[in-house]
């Protein structure tokens, strides 16, 4: 049973500080015409998949529930990754 | 969220197993007992399962007789029939709703919910010795989402413009706007009936997987669960992943119908093949959909009436897990001729290559299973002998289609037909008929009769056969499906004696399945008293009352082996009841003290 | 809370070890994921193999008013959790307040998207094919066309699906609340507002993404 | 009735290899199913319930299941590096062109356009036919394949060419005939009421016949 009693209460507020700066971050940053389309691309998508990670770990306690569950949410992220890679192969 | 919660409440008291009556309403319409939800699937499917039968009989008519007046064709208005003196005869726009909905109709509202919504809610809790599904009034709303949806795809036919005709797959862009094919309402109720339905099936889904992970009884261990659990588990999680990607292209369609997107619309720049993409992304894991519960109930049927353990029990779960997860990776060779790109084919063909593998395991560990075993040939055996019978045929009819060279010529023929209904007829129907018979005294507490059902398995597996394997034939001398007169096609018109003889036996293969039907209905109230186990099986559902109580068990089982443990020497019958406790001491950490329910919830 | 109660009666040995209803919403929120996935993929292929037709970032879209709007869905994820954590100590009053700022915060959120909807429209930018002739923002309105049909299409359907998640997340909070006020929550059984979060902080997660696919690259 | 599991003759140069791993796959298919249905009902037959019958209480052997596993694995996986050599010369490699055509699909006609005299596409000297593509024997006809309206499936029974036309896309075809006459066009794919109405012919000549037939058509199509 891991609903968070049995561990000291996560650093919720350094984690909105944390997604509040990144989100400063994304907007300066997409605003940057100097460097190429890919790398911004890149690069925000970093900071986009930083910020949810942050949030599935602490504000979804995903850091304290049992390996099991991240099994069971694990399973779409290869079917994402099929999808994705596909519809794209049709282009290129 | 709000229902969830009260769900918590509700399943905690579940605790209880108290017996009061409950008012009519709540007990037969609004019921929340997986048992009579799982009744309520099996009547409306069934229901179903007629009119697509109807449907395919209207379609053979004007393939056996192209052009000429259908009997009993003048009660259809004109907008399915050109009245002439002799009679009426059927439109082009008609037939190609009938291909239609005869598609959507036995895959989305027959088969499917009679594999997941009835076996699913019946076998679930009672195999895994849980008193009710995880959250019983979801389990109730999944049901009663279903209902307006099937009522709004019939409701289709009567609408301005007929029922939708684009065929079951809704290629865009013929379906994403009305003025290629003349029917707009009824496409975009078919949209949304199917979203509808969709959302239906996603409840029930997250009900399972919840049920399966959280619900088992003491001692049942993932590899103590029978087969069938094991592939509806896997079938929920398919369901889980695929149904909202089909429900977000579904929508995107809608809204290319109704408010003028353009996703699916080359005129502004929108892909076709994305459409094709996205349902077949969803439409393969939806096959194995269709036939991983019937394979779970073949092996049930197979092991128990044979006598003998399941051969390979854990290879089995592995081959069902392992289809399970390449379904996700060959959507593609339905494809093959759509343009995409041909790299892309290659690929996809060498997965579903892959897909021998389970298929092998599968079809010899069945073989494997009632050799040298002791096969009581009653009919519930017989439905699942047909079941491997005919599931051979359609895999190996499937390999000429994964080869992509050979798929170049039969692709969109009448050689894709006879392999799809050899899978889903030939295999999943006939899996449902062995498990209707099989679970009958646990639904109803009496017996089929035995001689109209061997009856009815006769004249269904010769009929069946000599409809669907000279399709075969079609096929391969070029007929393309979906067609409503093959005879402009002067190389086609030598067929016609062949059309018709497949016309004359579907008919009489409709008018064979009255016999089952009339054991189905008189048997449930004048078929003989059936005991707690008729079958001498070994897994928990047939520990209980059949029917059984509310609440299932009256006591929580607990579980000490696996549930195909058939003629073992460990035992004097030749079954041995998962809850039996073992003559010798068992291994202790397998068998956890059974824990009291506590009322307790939120 | 004891397990049993958390599943009805039963213990969840063998089992996920997470009570019955926390593991539905945990899969429920699964097939949300394929959901997203799915309208992801569609604008992904559309955008590379029509580049002509989506606008630059900041020409159509208004990028400040929606990192505002994307800053008030982050505080009410935070707020959510403050509610959560105070049950977790029995503060039913804290409770309360977490949620009510919570309800607030996300309705505003519907609200400025509604705002940013009605200012689109009003500038020509629509989902519809026959309508659309994108007109930029503080651009003439005879100006050039800016994007095209699928911009508009792809556009309106990513954020109206997750602000229709919003609105019906909003609507759960309310019911919820309205169960805190009744105390139907302590220390003990927290798991209505613990799934009410885990929603929440899904539906910020999946804008996170949306914002930085649909307002920035 | 036809009961015949033998494709009918075909006359591209590709389609003798297509034919061929069809029969192939219809032998291992075909010893399969002989194989695997007969033992089901020989077992069925064998160990049906008698009086003091008792089943053997076995398990299974996972060496047994390796090996009905791999074999069929082997031979699958044979079947595609076959296929895929015949797949890549018909959708892959596409030949120098002998003629080269555009093919339009729409509700529900093929409109067929041809280089004309200058032998080049696009030019005001092109014409067109409706419903009948024209075309050299022993030389690569590549085909662009369009549509305006919906998909069709471009469909050549006796050349073992079929392939889907999508709208605002342009897909090559291409196939050489070995024989002249006349053979089908077929859609293979819905697309409206008028589906089953949409064939036409297609017409091999030799070399010569078809250098006066387009000249000839060249003239008449010249205002």
């Amino acid at each position: 049973m891991s609903t968070g009693e049995t561990h000291k209460p996560p650093p919720y507020m350094l984690v909105w500080v944390g997604l509040f700066v990144l989100t400063i971050m994304e907007v300066f940053y997409a605003t940057l015409s100097s460097i190429p389309k890919i790398w911004l691309a890149i690069g925000l998508m970093a900071m986009a998949f930083l910020k949810a990670y942050w949030v599935a770990i602490y504000y979804m306690h995903l850091k304290w529930e049992p390996k099991r569950l991240w099994l069971l949410v694990s399973v779409p992220i290869p079917l994402i990754m099929i999808l994705i890679f596909v519809v794209l192969n049709e282009i290129f | 969220m709000s229902t969830i919660e009260q769900e918590m409440v509700h399943a905690a008291e579940g605790g209880h197993h108290d017996d009061h009556e409950l008012p009519f309403i709540r007990k037969y319409i609004f019921s929340t007992d997986h048992k009579m939800i799982a009744k309520q699937f099996l009547f409306v499917s069934l229901f179903f399962l007629v009119i697509g039968g109807l449907l395919a009989m209207m379609m053979r008519w004007q393939l056996g007789y192209p052009g000429e007046p259908m009997p009993g064709g003048m009660m259809l208005p004109d907008a399915m029939m050109a009245p002439t003196p002799d009679g009426a005869i059927m439109l082009p726009e008609f037939y190609n709703s009938l291909v239609t909905m005869h598609g959507t109709i036995m895959i989305f509202f027959a088969i499917m919910p009679l594999l997941v919504g009835l076996f699913g809610n019946l076998l679930i809790p009672l195999q895994i010795g849980a008193e009710d599904m995880a959250f019983p009034r979801l389990n109730m709303i999944s049901f009663w989402l279903a209902v307006p949806a099937g009522i709004l795809m019939l409701a289709s036919f009567a609408v301005e413009g007929g029922a939708a005709g684009s065929g079951w797959t809704s290629y865009a862009p013929l379906s994403a706007s009305g003025e290629w094919t003349g029917v707009y309402l009824g496409q975009q109720l078919w949209l949304a009936s199917l979203t509808i339905l969709g959302f239906s099936s996603l409840v029930g889904a997250v009900n399972y997987i919840t049920t399966v992970i959280n619900m088992r009884a003491p001692g049942m261990t993932w590899f103590r669960m029978p087969l069938p659990t094991w592939a509806l588990f896997v079938t929920a999680i398919l369901i889980l992943l695929a149904i909202p990607v089909l429900a977000g292209a579904l929508i995107m369609l809608l809204f290319d119908q109704t408010i003028g997107t353009g996703f699916f619309r080359p005129e502004v720049g929108g892909e076709p093949l994305l459409w094709q993409h996205l349902f077949w992304f969803f439409g393969h894991p939806e096959v194995y959909i269709l036939i991983l519960p019937a394979m779970g109930i073949a092996s049930e049927v197979l092991s128990n009436r044979a006598r003998k353990p399941i051969f390979g029990y854990h290879s089995m779960v592995m081959a069902i897990i392992g289809i399970g997860f390449l379904g996700w990776i060959v959507w593609g060779h339905h494809m093959f001729m759509s343009g995409m790109n041909p790299l892309l084919g290659t690929s996809f063909m060498i997965s579903t290559m892959a897909i021998a593998v389970p298929s092998a395991i599968k079809t010899f560990n069945w073989l494997a299973t009632i050799w040298k075993g002791d096969l009581h040939l009653d009919s519930p055996m017989l439905y699942a002998l047909a079941f491997v019978s005919m599931f051979i045929i359609g895999g190996l009819s499937g390999i000429f289609m994964a080869s992509t060279p050979v798929d170049i010529y039969i692709h969109d023929t009448y050689f894709i037909v006879a392999h799809i209904h050899y899978v889903l007829f030939g295999g999943s129907l006939f899996a449902i008929f062995a498990g209707i018979t099989f679970w009958f005294p646990k639904m109803f507490g009496r017996m089929m009769n035995e001689t109209l059902n061997k009856v009815h398995f006769g004249l269904t597996i010769v009929l069946y056969n000599l409809v669907f394997w000279p399709m075969h034939n079609l096929g391969l001398q070029g007929m393309m499906r979906r067609i409503y007169d093959f005879t402009q096609y002067e190389y086609l018109a030598p067929l016609q004696p062949m059309n018709q003889f497949i016309s004359i036996s579907v008919f009489l293969l409709v008018a064979a399945q009255s016999v089952y039907a009339f054991n189905f209905f008189w048997s449930i109230f004048r078929g003989e008293k059936a005991s707690n186990n008729p079958w001498d099986s070994n897994t928990l559902e047939w520990t209980v009352p059949s029917p059984p109580p509310h609440g299932n068990f009256p006591e929580m089982p607990v579980v000490y082996r696996g549930p195909y443990e058939y003629s073992s020497p460990e035992s004097e019958t030749d079954f041995y009841p998962q809850t039996k406790p073992p003559s010798k001491p068992p291994v202790q950490e397998l068998i956890p003290e059974p824990v009291t329910p506590t009322p307790e919830g939120f | 809370m004891t397990t049993q109660a958390m599943t009805a009666g039963r213990a969840p040995m063998p089992g996920m070890k997470v009570y019955n209803l926390k593991l539905g919403m945990w899969i429920f929120l699964l097939s949300e994921v394929m959901f997203f996935t799915g309208l992801i993929g569609s604008y992904v292929i559309l955008r590379f193999a029509h580049p002509e037709q989506f606008a630059e970032p900041g020409q159509v879209l208004n990028i400040n008013l929606t990192a505002f709007n994307t800053f008030l869905l982050i505080c009410s994820s935070v707020t959510m959790v403050k509610a959560y954590a105070a049950i977790q100590q029995g503060d039913q009053q804290g409770l309360k307040n977490w949620l009510l700022a919570t309800i607030v915060i996300g309705a505003s959120f519907v609200g400025v998207q509604v705002y940013e909807y009605i200012a689109l429209a009003g500038e020509g930018f629509v989902p519809m094919a026959e309508a659309y002739h994108a007109v930029g923002r503080h651009m003439p309105h005879d100006g050039p066309a800016i994007g095209g049909q699928l911009y508009g299409s792809t556009f309106y359907t990513m954020t109206g699906f997750h602000g229709t998640h919003v609105s019906i997340g909003v609507l759960c909070l309310c019911f919820t609340y309205w169960r805190a006020a009744k105390g139907a929550y302590t220390a003990d059984s927290l798991g209505g507002v613990e799934i009410m979060g885990l929603y929440w902080h899904f539906v910020d997660l999946v804008w996170i993404i949306l914002f930085t696919i649909v307002y920035l690259i | 009735m036809n009961w015949s599991w033998m494709l009918p003759p075909s006359f591209s140069t590709v389609s003798g290899d297509i034919d061929g791993i069809y029969m192939v796959i219809l032998w291992i298919t075909g010893i399969t199913f002989f194989i695997t249905e007969g033992l089901l009902f020989y077992f069925i037959f064998k160990y049906r319930h008698k009086e003091g019958r008792k089943a053997t209480y076995d398990h299974g052997s996972t060496k047994m299941e390796i090996a009905w596993t791999m074999v069929p694995l082997v031979i699958v996986l044979w079947i595609g590096a076959v296929s895929k050599g015949v797949w890549d010369t018909v959708k892959v490699d596409v030949p120098a062109a002998g003629l080269e055509v555009i093919v339009t699909g729409k509700q529900f006609e093929w409109t067929v356009t041809y280089p004309g005299p200058d032998g080049a596409l696009g030019t005001s000297d092109d014409f067109e036919t409706l419903n009948e593509l024209h075309a050299p024997e022993d030389e690569a006809v590549v085909i662009t394949l369009r549509s305006e309206d919906v998909l069709h499936s471009f469909f050549l029974p006796e050349m073992r060419i079929k392939q889907d036309a999508v709208p605002g896309r342009d897909i090559t075809v291409w196939f050489e005939a070995i024989q002249p006459g006349d053979y089908t066009i077929g859609c293979a794919e819905l697309c409206g009421i008028g589906h089953t109405t949409m064939g036409g012919t297609l017409t091999v000549y030799t070399a010569a016949d078809f250098q006066a037939w387009s000249s000839s058509q060249a003239q008449q199509q010249q205002p």
